[in-house]
C-alpha cells in the first residue's frame, strides 16, 4: 500500500516474527473483547483473550506420533510373536519379535529424543506414578522391552547360526526365550492402549474429549499396523493369524474412530475433520478399509498382502498422526477450549447444578 | 492413597509430616494498576530470561503475551466498551442469582449480602469504557494436572500445598504442559529471541539461560517460602493487588472482598478458583474478576484431567482385552 | 553409598513416606531439600534508596562476594513499605546489566570509532580542556563594567538522578570555576 | 495523601509514573476517598480512579478557573481559613488592570521587551503608597528571558518591602484581591469549560460537587500534579490556580490537603534544593546578575526585606553561611565573605539558551551527567547539531546512551545533515557508578532526604560522580596551583578537601556534613549546626545549604534514620530527614483555626497547647513554636519575629498564603488562561491567544506551526501530548538497557482514537509518521479508545498521544524514533521549562522516509503551512492592544536575546 511520494524511501518492512511456541494467538475472530482497539474486525461469536489460548499443546514434535505408531506396531508384533510362538508358526514368530524390538527401539529413541534433556531419560524410572500415563508407559515400556529384546536376540542368534559371542549364556537365553515372549506379549496390550491415556489424560481439549475412545482407536490401530507389518515380511502360508488381527483391527479401528467422533462434544470434534489433521484421518480410514479389504479379498496372494499391508501400516500412521495434530491444533485455539467448556458449564446450571463452578458470587 | 478430586488437602494428601497451613495468592484485580511490577520483581528472583521477540504484540500494553517456560507472572490488558460492562455486570449479577451454595463458614458480612436484586444496575460513576488489568500466575491446584501426570518426580507439592517443578529432576518430557488445564507450565526452549544482527554480540555477553529444556512455572517462591519470605510479586506489589498469605484467609479475604464490591453496585465483580467443588479442587492462587474468565484468557470451567483417570484407565484396560481376545482369536481361528 | 542411595530411590521413598502416588516427600531431590533463598545467604543486606523516580522507595541490596545478587524493597520504609515498581525492581539488571558500559571511551576529533583511555588519563584530558576552555572563554565583565567573572564555554548538564552531596561538589566546582550554564532535569 | 477524602490527579499519571506512591491515593480510596483522574488520556490511573475526565491538553486553566468561580459564586469557600489565613482581605494598588480589562494582558505588559512591570500588581500600602517588590525597580526595562524568577515554590515566596498591608475584611472592597478574584474568573463558566476543554457540564458539575463536598473543616481534598502541568507555557501558573482554589476550600496545611507535586527522578527534589541550576545557590538563593545584584548589600536586598515577615527576612545569614563553607577563611567581612568569587549571570542561561549558544560555537566543553538531552530534551535535532559544534563533550552515565553516540548512528548521520567524519568533537565517555555503589542522599519528592549506604564498589573503571568532580577538582587546582592570575583565586581558595576511601572516594558524609554547616566560632567551634535558625551573618556558621541545616545534627548522619515505618506514627519523623527542621507537612500552623484550635477532631494535626504554651501535635510545628494564635507583635520587627500567631504561610512574605500574586510571578498575578504555542483552538476567552509573556525563539530550526485562526493552521491538525509509561524511565538510559523492562514496552508508539484512525486511514499496529513544524517521527499505531475526540469550539479535536522514551541508536536493547525531536523550544517565563505537552501535528499512515527525504518530507509540511520564524511568535496578539502598547514593535519581534 502506497500511502506517500516518500513511500519509496521507506526501508523494507520486516517481514513480522512470531514468536516460537504459539504465544500469539492464531484467530482473529475473538477481536472484540479484549480489543476494542481493533474496530473493523468482525463480532466475535466468543470472547477470548486477543485470540491466544488458553492452555499449552504439548511441546512434543512428531517423535512422538512416530512413537505412538510404532509403539502400536510393536505391541502388535508381539502378540503375534508370542502367538506363533505358541502355534508354531516359526517365520511368523521370528518377524514378529525382530518387527517388535526395531519399532520398539526406534520408538524409544523416539521418544528419548523429544524430550527436553535427554540425558535425563533415565529419570523416567525415578517413580512409580500410578497417576501419570508417561510413568506407567515408561515402566510398560521398558518390561516390554524386555521380553522383546530377549526374545529377538534368541532369533537373531539362531539367524546367524549361534554366531554371537553369549558363550554360557546362549543356555540361559534359549531357556528364558519363551518366557520373555509371554513376558512381552503380556505387556504388548498395555503399550498399545497406554499411549491413548497419555493423550487422553491432558487438557488438550480434542485428546481430553476422546478419551474414552481412544483406546479402542489405539489398540485397533495397533492390531492393524502390526498385522501389515507381518503381512509384509511374512509368506502367506504363517500369515493367517495375521490377516485375521488386520481385518478384525481395521473393523475396530473403523468403528472406534467414528463412535468417537459421534460422541465428542461437536466443536471439539472439529480439529478432527479440518487441516492437515482431517486430511490424514480420511486417508487414514481410506487405507484401512482398502487395506481390510485386500486382505479379506486377496490376502492370500503376497503381493497384494504386502501391498494391503503397506496399507495398513500407512493407515495406522495416519491415525497416530492425524490424531496428535488434532490435538495440538485444538489446544492453539481457545474456542475449543472455551466453547465446549461454557457449554458444559451452561447445561449443568440448567440442570440445577449450581455449586461446582470456579466462578462464583462469593 | 491420594484423592484425584474433589475437596481435600493438598499437602496432607502428599504425606507431608511437617506440613504447614497451605499458602496462596489472591489477585485482586479491580486494584491492578497494571504496572508489571510483579512480572519484573518474579523475573529477577526466579532468574528468567527475557521472554519474547522484542516488538508490540498487538494487546494494549501487554507486550508479554501470557504465562509461560520464562513469564510466571503477567498481567493482561482488556479495553472494553459500555456494551461489554453491562454484560459483565450481568453476568455478575446471574452468578448471584444463582445462588451459589457458599463453602464454608459463610463470610461476616456475605451473609447479610445486599439483595441485589434491588441495586441499581448502573452504579456511581458507572463509565462508557473501562481498562480491565489483571495480574496472573500458576493456580497452585489442589489437584494439579502438571504434578499428577509428571512421570519423574520433578513436580512435587510442597509442605505449603503449592506445586514446584525440581528444575534439576525434570527431564523435559512435556507432559506436564499438555496436562495443565490453565496453560501455565511450558517447557523452556532456549529461551532467547531474535534479536537484530547488530546486537548479537551484546547479547552474547548475556549470562547463558537457565533450565533450558526443563518445564517451568511459578513456585510460589517456594526457597522464599521455607524462609518465611513473601513471594517476589507479592512483596513488589504497589497496591496489594496481589496478596499472599494462608490460603484459607486469602479466600476469606477474596469473599469480603466481593461483597464490598457488590454492596458498591459492582455485581460484576467474582471470584476465580474460590470453589473446592469446582473441577480443579479449587486453587491455591484465588482471583476476584470484573468479568468472564474468558476474557482474561482463564478457563471458563477447567477440569483437571486426572480426575477421570480411573475411568481411562478402566477403558485401556478393556481395549487390551479387545486386543488380546482378537489376537487370540486370529490364532484359534485354526491354521489357515 | 550404593545402599544408601538405593534408599533414597523415590520408588523405594514412595513406599517408606506413605506417598504412594509420589507427590510430595517422596519425590524430592537433595537440593530441593536443602534449598535457601540467596536473601539468606547474603554475606550483607545494605539499606539504599530506589534510583528511579522521586517517590524515594527504600530498597535492601543484598551482596555475596562483593556482587549484588538481589534488590528487593525495604518494608521497613514508610514511604514505600516495601513494594517497588517495575523499575524498581529491576534495579538489579540495571546493576548487573550486560550492556552496562565499564570502561571509558573516547572518541576523538573526525573519528568513526571509540577507543579505550585509561581513567587516569581521560580525567587528565578532561581538566587541560576545562582550564583551557576556561580561560579562551573568560569574561571579566560585561560591556558597561559590571563584574561578570565567568565562562560560558562551559555547560553541564544533569543532576536529577545524582546525591545531593554530588550535586553540592558540582555546583560548587563549577561555581568557583565561573561556569554558569549548569541545569538539570528540573528543567526538562 | 492518604487522609484525603477526594483526590484530583490532574497533570499526572500517578499510578503509571509513580506506581508505589499510588499505594497511599489506593489506601484513600479503600476507605472511601473519591479519586478523580483529569488527563488527556485514559490512562493506568484513569482505570482505577472513580472517573476519568478527559481535558484537552493545556486547558487547565479554564477548568480550574471555573472551579474557583464556582467556589466563590456559590459561596462554597472556607470562611474563616480564607480570611485569616489567606491575602483576600488585601487590598491591591488602584493601578492595577485585570487581563479581563485588558483582553488578555495585565496592568504593566511592556511589548518592548515583552515583558510586565510588576509595580502596578503589589499590594496598597497602608499610608496609600505600594508595597514594590524589594529592588523590583532595577528591573524595569530588562528583557523577560533575562529574569529567570526560579523555581522558587519549593520553599518561599518573593521579597515583599515590608508586610504592612491595607486590608478589608468585610472584602467587599472592590480593590481587595478577593474582589478582584471574583471578577477575573467570572466568565470562567461551565460552559467555557465545556468549550474549551471539552469536558460537558455534567462531568464539570460532578467534579465540583466532589471538591467541594470533601472541603471544609471536617473533609480535605488533596490535588497531585506532574510534569502534565509544568510543561506548559504557562506552567507555574497551572499550580498557581490549583492553589488558589486549594486555599480557597481550606486545603493547605493540613492532613490529606494541599498539593502534591510528584516528580520523576531519584533527586529532582534535592537537584533543586542543592540546584545544579544556572539561576539559583544552594537553599534557594539567586544567583547574582550583572546590573541587579553588582554589591552585595545589593544582592540581599534584593532577596529579602529585614522588614517583611517570615524566615526569608534572615537570607543574610543563608548567604554568608554557604560563602564561609565554600571559601573558608578566604571569605572575610572586609571582601563581603568573597561575594565576588561568584560568576554573575546576564540573562537566561538555561539548557536551551545554552544549546543556541552551542549551535554558534560559544560553548566549547559540555558534561552531561547521568543525562540523555538528544533523546529526552524538546527539539532533539537542535540538541544534537548543537553537540556537534562542541570541542569536547564529557558523557557520565551507565551506559552509553544516545547523547554518546549520536556521532556515530545519530537520526543526522542518517539523514546525511552530520557526516562522522566531519565531525570535531571529543567525546569522553566515562561509566559511571550506580546507586548502589556510593553512599549519598536523595531528597525525595515530598522533600524527605533519605541516605543510601554503599553496597558494593563500582565495577572496572565507573565511579561516582562525588569521586570524579573530586579528582577533577584538584586536578584543575594541582594545575593552577601557584597561579597569580585574580580569576584563579575562587578555585585556588576553595574548601576542596574530603576524606577519601581507599578507592579514592570521598566521604559523602563529610560533605553532607558541610552543607549541614557547623559553627566556626565560639564555644562550639567546629560542631555541626542544629537548625538554620542557628545560622548568623557574622561569618561565625557556615552552612553549604540552609535548608538543610539540621540533616547532620549532632554530628548524626539523620538521612540515615531508619526507625522501621511499621514502629512509628504516621508522620514516621525517624525515618530520613525531611526539610526545612524534618518537618512533614509544610505551613501546618493552617490545620489549626486562628485560636489554635485544630479545624476539627478528624483533621487534627497541629495545635496550641494552651498550658504548655507552644504548638503541639503530630508533626514539627512550621511556625515559631511559642509564638500564640492571638500574638501581634509589632510588625516592623521584621523576619519571624514580625508574624502574628495567624500568619501560617511562615516563608511568604506576609504570612499568607497568596490568592493573588503580587510579586514573584512575572507572567500576571492571577493564572489566566492562554493558548499552548500551537493550538487548533482559538482562545475563547481573551483575544490575547498564547501566554503574552512566554519566552519564544523564532529560529528557522525551531518553527512554530500556525495557531487555531490563521492560514496554514490545518496543516498540522491535531493536538499531540507526550508522556512516560511505567515501564521505561525518561530518555531511556535506565531502562531501556535492561532487557526485563526493554520487553515489556518494546517500540516506539502512538496512541489515537479510532475516529482518528478511520479519519487518516491508520491501520492498528501498523506504522504512521507524525509529522510537526519541527521534524517527523514514526511509530506503531495504538487505535484505542482511551484516546478520546473532544468537541472544542464547535469542532472536534483529535489529541495523539506519544510516549517519550525511545531514542535512535545501536546500543540498547530496544530503541526507536523520539518523541521529544518533535517539539519545538517555548519556555515558561517563571521557571524556564519547555512546552512538551501540547502541541500540533499531522499524522499520516507507513514509515516515515529515510535519508534526505525526511527534511524534504519536513519542509514540505512548513512550506504548505507557511511556517517562518515569525509563525506563532507574536507575544501579543491582542489587536486592541496597538493602543496600550504604542512601543510595540512592527514585527512583533520577541526573541530572548538581543540583537
Amino acid at each position: 500500500m502506497t500511502h506517500s511520494e516518500f513511500d519509496s524511501f521507506r526501508p523494507p518492512e520486516p517481514a513480522r516474527r512470531r514468536r516460537a511456541g504459539g504465544k500469539r494467538g492464531t484467530g482473529r475472530r475473538d477481536v472484540g473483547d479484549g480489543s476494542r482497539e481493533m474496530p473493523m474486525v468482525p463480532e466475535p461469536e466468543f470472547t477470548s483473550y486477543y485470540g491466544r489460548p488458553v492452555v499449552k499443546p504439548a511441546p512434543w514434535t512428531e517423535d512422538v506420533a512416530a512413537y505412538l505408531f510404532l509403539g502400536g506396531v510393536a505391541a502388535g508384533s508381539a502378540l503375534l510373536g508370542l502367538g506363533g510362538q505358541l502355534t508354531g508358526r516359526p517365520t511368523l514368530r521370528r518377524n514378529a519379535r525382530l518387527s517388535a524390538l526395531t519399532a520398539v527401539s526406534f520408538g524409544a529413541v523416539a521418544l528419548v529424543k523429544d524430550l527436553g534433556r535427554p540425558e535425563r531419560f533415565l529419570n523416567m524410572l525415578r517413580t512409580i506414578k500410578l497417576t501419570s500415563p508417561m510413568s506407567v508407559g515408561s515402566w510398560i515400556l521398558s518390561a516390554f522391552s524386555v521380553g522383546t529384546a530377549v526374545s529377538a536376540a534368541a532369533e537373531v542368534d539362531r539367524m546367524t547360526g549361534a554366531r554371537l559371542p553369549l558363550g554360557p549364556l546362549r543356555n540361559l537365553l534359549q531357556a528364558v526365550e519363551g518366557p520373555a515372549g509371554f513376558e512381552a506379549a503380556l505387556f504388548a496390550g498395555p503399550l498399545a492402549a497406554y499411549t491413548a491415556v497419555l493423550l487422553g489424560d491432558t487438557a488438550t481439549p480434542t485428546w481430553n474429549a476422546a478419551h474414552e475412545e481412544l483406546p479402542f482407536v489405539f489398540v485397533s490401530s495397533a492390531a492393524l499396523a502390526s498385522a501389515g507389518l507381518a503381512m509384509i515380511t511374512t509368506p502367506v502360508q504363517e500369515a493367517g493369524p495375521a490377516r485375521k488381527l488386520a481385518v478384525l483391527g481395521v473393523m475396530g479401528d473403523v468403528v472406534a474412530m467414528r463412535v468417537m467422533g459421534h460422541r465428542m462434544d461437536p466443536v471439539v470434534a472439529e480439529p478432527l475433520h479440518q487441516g492437515k489433521a482431517g486430511v490424514m484421518l480420511k486417508w487414514s480410514e481410506r487405507l484401512a478399509a482398502a487395506g481390510g479389504l485386500g486382505t479379506l479379498l486377496g490376502g492370500r496372494n503376497r503381493a497384494v498382502a504386502a501391498a494391503s499391508g503397506l496399507a495398513l501400516l500407512a493407515a495406522s500412521a495416519l491415525t497416530r498422526f492425524g490424531v496428535f495434530e488434532a490435538g495440538l491444533s485444538s489446544a492453539r485455539d481457545p474456542r475449543y477450549t472455551i466453547e465446549p467448556q461454557k457449554n458444559r458449564l451452561a447445561a449443568r446450571r440448567a440442570a440445577g447444578i449450581t455449586g461446582d463452578s470456579i466462578t462464583t458470587a462469593g | 492413597m491420594g484423592q484425584l478430586s474433589g475437596p481435600t488437602d493438598p499437602a496432607a494428601d502428599a504425606r507431608w509430616e511437617d506440613q504447614q497451613p497451605r499458602k496462596g495468592f489472591f489477585t485482586d484485580t479491580s486494584i491492578c494498576i497494571g504496572c508489571k511490577a510483579c512480572e519484573v520483581a518474579c523475573k529477577e528472583w526466579n532468574h528468567n530470561p527475557q521472554d519474547g521477540n522484542l516488538e508490540l504484540l498487538e494487546s494494549s500494553y501487554d507486550n508479554t503475551g501470557g504465562l509461560g517456560a520464562s513469564t510466571w507472572r503477567h498481567v493482561a490488558f482488556v479495553e472494553q466498551g459500555q456494551e461489554r460492562i453491562t454484560e459483565a455486570r450481568e453476568s455478575g449479577r446471574a452468578l448471584v442469582n444463582l445462588g451459589m451454595p457458599r463453602i464454608g463458614p459463610p463470610p461476616t458480612a456475605a451473609s447479610a449480602g445486599p439483595d441485589l436484586a434491588n441495586v441499581d444496575t448502573t452504579p456511581p460513576d458507572t463509565a462508557d469504557f473501562r481498562w480491565l488489568m489483571s495480574s496472573d500466575v500458576c493456580k497452585h491446584c489442589t489437584h494439579a494436572g502438571c504434578l499428577d501426570v509428571c512421570p519423574t518426580g520433578a513436580l512435587f507439592r510442597t509442605e505449603f500445598g503449592t506445586v514446584v517443578v525440581q528444575d534439576d529432576v525434570c527431564n523435559g518430557c512435556g507432559t506436564c504442559v499438555a496436562g495443565c488445564p490453565f496453560g501455565v507450565i511450558e517447557r523452556r526452549s532456549d529461551g532467547m529471541v531474535a534479536v537484530a544482527a547488530q546486537r548479537e554480540e551484546q547479547h552474547a555477553k548475556h549470562p547463558a539461560v537457565p533450565n533450558v529444556g526443563v518445564a517451568q512455572k511459578c513456585t510460589l517462591c517456594y526457597d522464599r517460602l521455607v524462609n518465611d519470605e513473601t513471594p517476589a510479586c507479592a512483596k513488589a506489589c504497589p497496591t496489594t493487588s496481589i496478596k499472599f498469605g494462608n490460603h484459607d484467609d486469602m479466600v476469606e479475604t477474596a469473599r469480603e472482598r466481593v461483597v464490598s464490591l457488590h454492596q458498591q453496585g459492582l455485581t460484576e465483580a467474582r471470584l476465580y478458583g474460590a470453589n473446592e467443588l469446582d473441577g480443579v479442587g479449587g486453587t491455591g492462587a484465588v482471583f476476584l474478576l470484573l468479568d468472564e474468565p474468558e476474557v482474561y484468557g482463564l478457563p471458563p470451567d477447567p477440569r483437571v484431567p486426572t480426575a477421570d483417570l480411573p475411568q481411562m484407565y478402566r477403558r485401556a484396560g478393556m481395549a487390551v482385552a479387545g486386543m488380546v481376545a482378537a489376537a487370540a482369536l486370529a490364532f484359534l481361528g485354526g491354521r489357515a | 553409598m550404593a545402599r544408601r542411595s538405593f534408599l533414597q530411590w523415590p520408588v523405594v521413598r514412595q513406599f517408606s513416606t506413605g506417598d504412594l502416588l509420589g507427590r510430595g516427600p517422596a519425590v524430592t531431590s537433595p537440593r530441593t531439600r536443602e534449598i535457601t533463598p540467596r536473601t539468606a545467604t547474603a554475606d550483607r543486606v545494605v539499606q539504599s534508596v530506589c534510583p528511579y523516580c522521586a517517590v524515594g522507595c527504600g530498597q535492601r541490596v543484598y551482596v555475596k562476594d562483593e556482587k549484588v545478587v538481589q534488590i528487593e524493597g525495604d518494608p521497613d520504609s514508610p514511604i514505600s513499605r516495601g513494594r517497588l515498581c517495575p523499575k524498581g525492581s529491576a534495579s538489579e539488571q540495571l546493576v548487573n546489566s550486560p550492556g552496562r558500559q565499564t570502561e571509558v571511551l573516547y572518541r576523538a576529533p573526525r573519528s568513526t570509532q571509540w577507543q579505550h583511555l585509561d581513567l587516569e588519563t581521560a580525567i587528565d584530558m578532561v581538566a587541560d580542556r576545562f582550564i583551557e576552555t576556561r580561560r579562551r572563554t573568560w569574561q571579566q565583565e560585561d560591556e558597561e563594567g559590571r563584574l561578570l567573572r565567568r565562562t560560558m564555554g562551559i555547560a553541564s548538564l544533569g543532576g536529577a538522578t545524582l546525591d545531593n552531596e554530588e550535586n553540592y561538589l558540582i555546583k560548587k566546582l563549577f561555581t568557583a570555576a565561573g561556569a554558569v550554564q549548569i541545569e538539570n532535569q528540573a528543567r526538562i | 495523601m492518604a487522609n484525603a477524602d477526594c483526590i484530583i490527579i490532574q497533570g499526572s499519571n500517578m499510578a503509571e509514573c509513580h506506581p508505589v506512591g499510588y499505594q497511599w491515593v489506593a489506601e484513600a480510596k479503600a476507605r472511601g476517598a473519591k479519586v478523580i483522574h483529569i488527563d488527556p488520556r485514559f490512562t493506568r490511573t484513569s482505570a482505577v480512579a472513580d472517573k476519568h475526565i478527559p481535558i484537552r491538553a493545556g486547558s487547565d486553566v479554564v477548568l480550574l478557573g471555573a472551579l474557583i468561580n464556582y467556589v466563590v459564586t456559590h459561596d462554597l469557600w472556607f470562611k474563616e481559613y480564607v480570611s485569616a489565613y489567606t491575602n483576600a482581605a488585601t487590598l491591591v494598588h488602584a493601578d492595577y488592570r485585570d487581563a479581563e480589562d485588558l483582553g488578555g494582558l495585565f496592568s504593566g505588559y511592556d511589548p518592548e521587551t515583552g515583558a510586565y512591570d510588576t509595580a502596578s500588581w503589589s499590594y496598597a500600602e497602608q499610608g496609600g503608597g505600594t508595597i514594590d517588590d524589594a529592588g523590583a525597580g532595577i528591573e524595569h526595562g530588562s528583557h523577560a528571558s533575562d529574569r529567570a524568577a526560579g523555581d522558587q515554590f519549593g520553599s518561599g515566596g518573593p521579597a515583599l518591602e515590608h508586610a504592612q498591608v491595607q486590608r478589608d475584611d468585610t472584602l467587599q472592597d472592590p480593590r481587595t484581591v478577593f474582589q478582584i478574584l471574583k471578577r477575573h474568573y467570572a466568565r470562567y463558566t461551565p460552559e467555557m469549560v465545556q468549550d474549551m476543554c471539552g469536558i460537558d457540564v455534567a462531568d464539570f458539575e460532578y467534579l465540583a460537587h466532589a471538591i467541594t463536598e470533601n472541603s471544609g473543616r471536617e473533609r480535605t481534598t488533596c490535588f497531585a500534579y506532574a510534569v502534565g502541568w509544568t510543561q506548559h507555557s504557562l506552567g507555574a501558573q497551572f499550580i498557581r490556580a490549583a492553589a488558589i482554589l486549594q486555599l480557597l476550600l481550606g486545603n493547605v496545611g493540613r492532613p490529606g490537603s494541599g498539593i502534591m507535586a510528584l516528580r520523576g527522578h531519584a533527586s529532582i527534589q534535592g537537584s533543586t534544593d542543592i540546584p545544579t541550576l544556572f539561576n539559583l545557590l544552594p537553599g534557594y538563593l539567586p544567583m547574582p546578575s550583572a546590573g541587579r545584584h553588582d554589591t552585595f548589600s545589593e544582592y540581599l536586598d534584593a532577596i529579602a526585606s529585614k522588614k517583611q515577615k517570615g524566615f526569608w527576612a534572615d537570607a543574610d545569614s543563608y548567604t554568608i553561611s554557604l560563602l564561609k563553607a565554600w571559601w573558608g577563611e578566604a571569605a572575610t567581612a572586609e571582601n563581603d565573605w568573597a561575594y565576588d568569587y561568584l560568576p554573575r549571570l546576564t540573562g537566561a542561561h538555561g539548557t536551551y539558551q545554552t544549546v543556541m549558544d552551542m549551535l554558534e560555537d560559544k560553548v566549547e566543553g559540555y558534561f552531561l551527567l547521568g543525562q540523555n538531552p538528544a533523546v529526552g530534551s524538546s527539539n532533539g535535532r537542535m540538541q544534537r547539531l548543537g553537540m556537534s559544534h562542541l570541542k569536547w563533550l564529557v558523557v557520565r552515565d551507565l551506559n552509553l546512551i544516545e547523547s554518546a553516540t549520536w556521532w556515530k548512528d545519530g537520526p543526522e548521520i542518517e539523514s546525511g545533515e552530520l557526516r562522522t567524519e566531519d565531525i570535531e568533537t571529543e567525546v569522553f565517555f566515562l561509566p559511571a557508578a550506580t546507586h548502589v555503589e556510593k553512599a549519598g542522599s536523595f531528597t525525595q519528592t515530598q522533600r524527605l532526604l533519605q541516605w543510601r549506604h554503599q553496597a558494593v564498589a563500582p565495577p572496572g573503571e565507573c565511579q561516582s560522580e562525588l569521586q570524579f568532580f573530586f579528582e577533577l577538582g584538584q586536578r584543575i587546582r594541582e594545575k593552577l596551583a601557584g597561579s597569580e592570575d585574580e580569576r584563579d583565586r575562587p578555585l585556588l581558595d576553595l574548601t576542596w578537601d574530603y576524606p577519601t576511601d581507599e578507592h579514592g572516594e570521598p566521604d559523602g558524609e563529610a560533605v553532607l556534613a558541610e552543607i549541614n554547616g557547623r559553627h566556626l566560632s565560639g564555644p562550639d567551634a567546629g560542631k555541626p549546626l542544629s537548625a538554620y535558625t542557628e545560622l548568623r551573618p557574622d561569618g561565625s556558621t557556615s552552612a553549604g545549604c540552609w535548608i538543610y541545616t539540621g540533616v547532620y545534627a549532632d554530628g548524626i548522619n539523620h538521612a540515615a534514620n531508619r526507625k522501621p515505618g511499621q514502629e512509628q506514627g504516621p508522620t514516621a519523623s525517624e525515618w530520613g530527614w525531611a526539610w526545612p527542621a524534618n518537618r512533614r507537612i509544610l505551613y501546618n500552623r493552617a490545620s489549626a483555626d486562628p485560636a489554635g484550635k485544630p479545624w476539627s477532631e478528624r483533621k487534627k494535626y497541629i495545635w496550641w497547647d494552651q498550658e504548655e504554651g507552644r504548638w503541639v501535635g503530630d508533626d514539627v510545628p512550621d511556625f515559631p513554636v511559642d509564638r500564640a494564635p492571638g500574638s501581634q507583635p509589632d510588625p516592623d520587627l521584621g523576619g519571624p519575629a514580625a508574624l502574628t500567631g495567624d500568619d501560617p504561610f511562615i516563608m511568604q512574605a506576609d504570612g499568607k498564603g497568596w490568592l493573588f500574586a503580587p510579586t514573584g510571578v512575572v507572567d500576571g498575578p492571577l493564572p489566566t488562561h492562554y493558548e499552548p504555542q500551537e493550538s487548533p483552538v482559538a482562545n475563547a476567552l481573551y483575544p490575547q491567544q498564547q501566554n503574552p509573556a512566554r519566552l519564544v525563539y523564532p529560529r528557522a530550526d525551531n518553527l512554530s506551526a500556525p495557531s487555531a485562526g490563521t492560514s496554514g493552521a490545518d496543516v498540522y491538525p491535531y493536538v499531540f501530548t507526550t508522556y512516560r509509561l511505567t515501564e521505561h524511565h525518561t530518555a531511556g538510559g535506565m531502562s531501556r538497557w535492561l532487557p526485563y523492562l526493554s520487553e515489556l514496552q518494546p517500540e516506539m508508539f502512538c496512541e489515537v482514537s479510532p475516529e482518528l484512525a478511520a479519519e487518516r486511514g491508520l491501520e492498528p499496529y501498523g506504522w504512521a509518521t507524525i509529522i510537526s513544524a519541527r521534524s517527523a517521527i514514526e511509530a506503531k499505531v495504538l487505535v484505542t479508545q482511551r484516546m478520546k475526540p473532544l468537541a472544542v469550539g464547535g469542532h472536534t479535536v483529535h489529541q495523539i498521544g506519544l510516549p517519550y522514551h525511545w531514542g535512535v541508536g545501536a546500543d540498547a536493547v530496544v530503541s526507536g524514533d523520539a518523541a521529544n525531536d518533535l517539539l519545538g523550544v517555548t519556555l515558561d517565563p517563571n521557571v524556564q521549562i519547555q512546552e512538551s505537552k501540547a502541541a500540533t501535528c499531522d499524522i499520516r499512515p507507513g514509515r516515515r522516509p529515510r535519508g534526505a527525504e525526511l527534511l524534504a518530507l519536513v519542509a514540505e509540511y512548513q512550506a504548505r503551512a507557511g511556517a517562518t520564524t515569525e509563525t506563532g511568535n507574536r507575544l501579543v496578539t491582542h489587536p486592541g492592544a496597538e493602543s496600550l502598547d504604542p512601543g510595540r514593535r512592527e514585527d512583533g519581534r520577541t526573541d530572548g536575546r538581543p540583537g
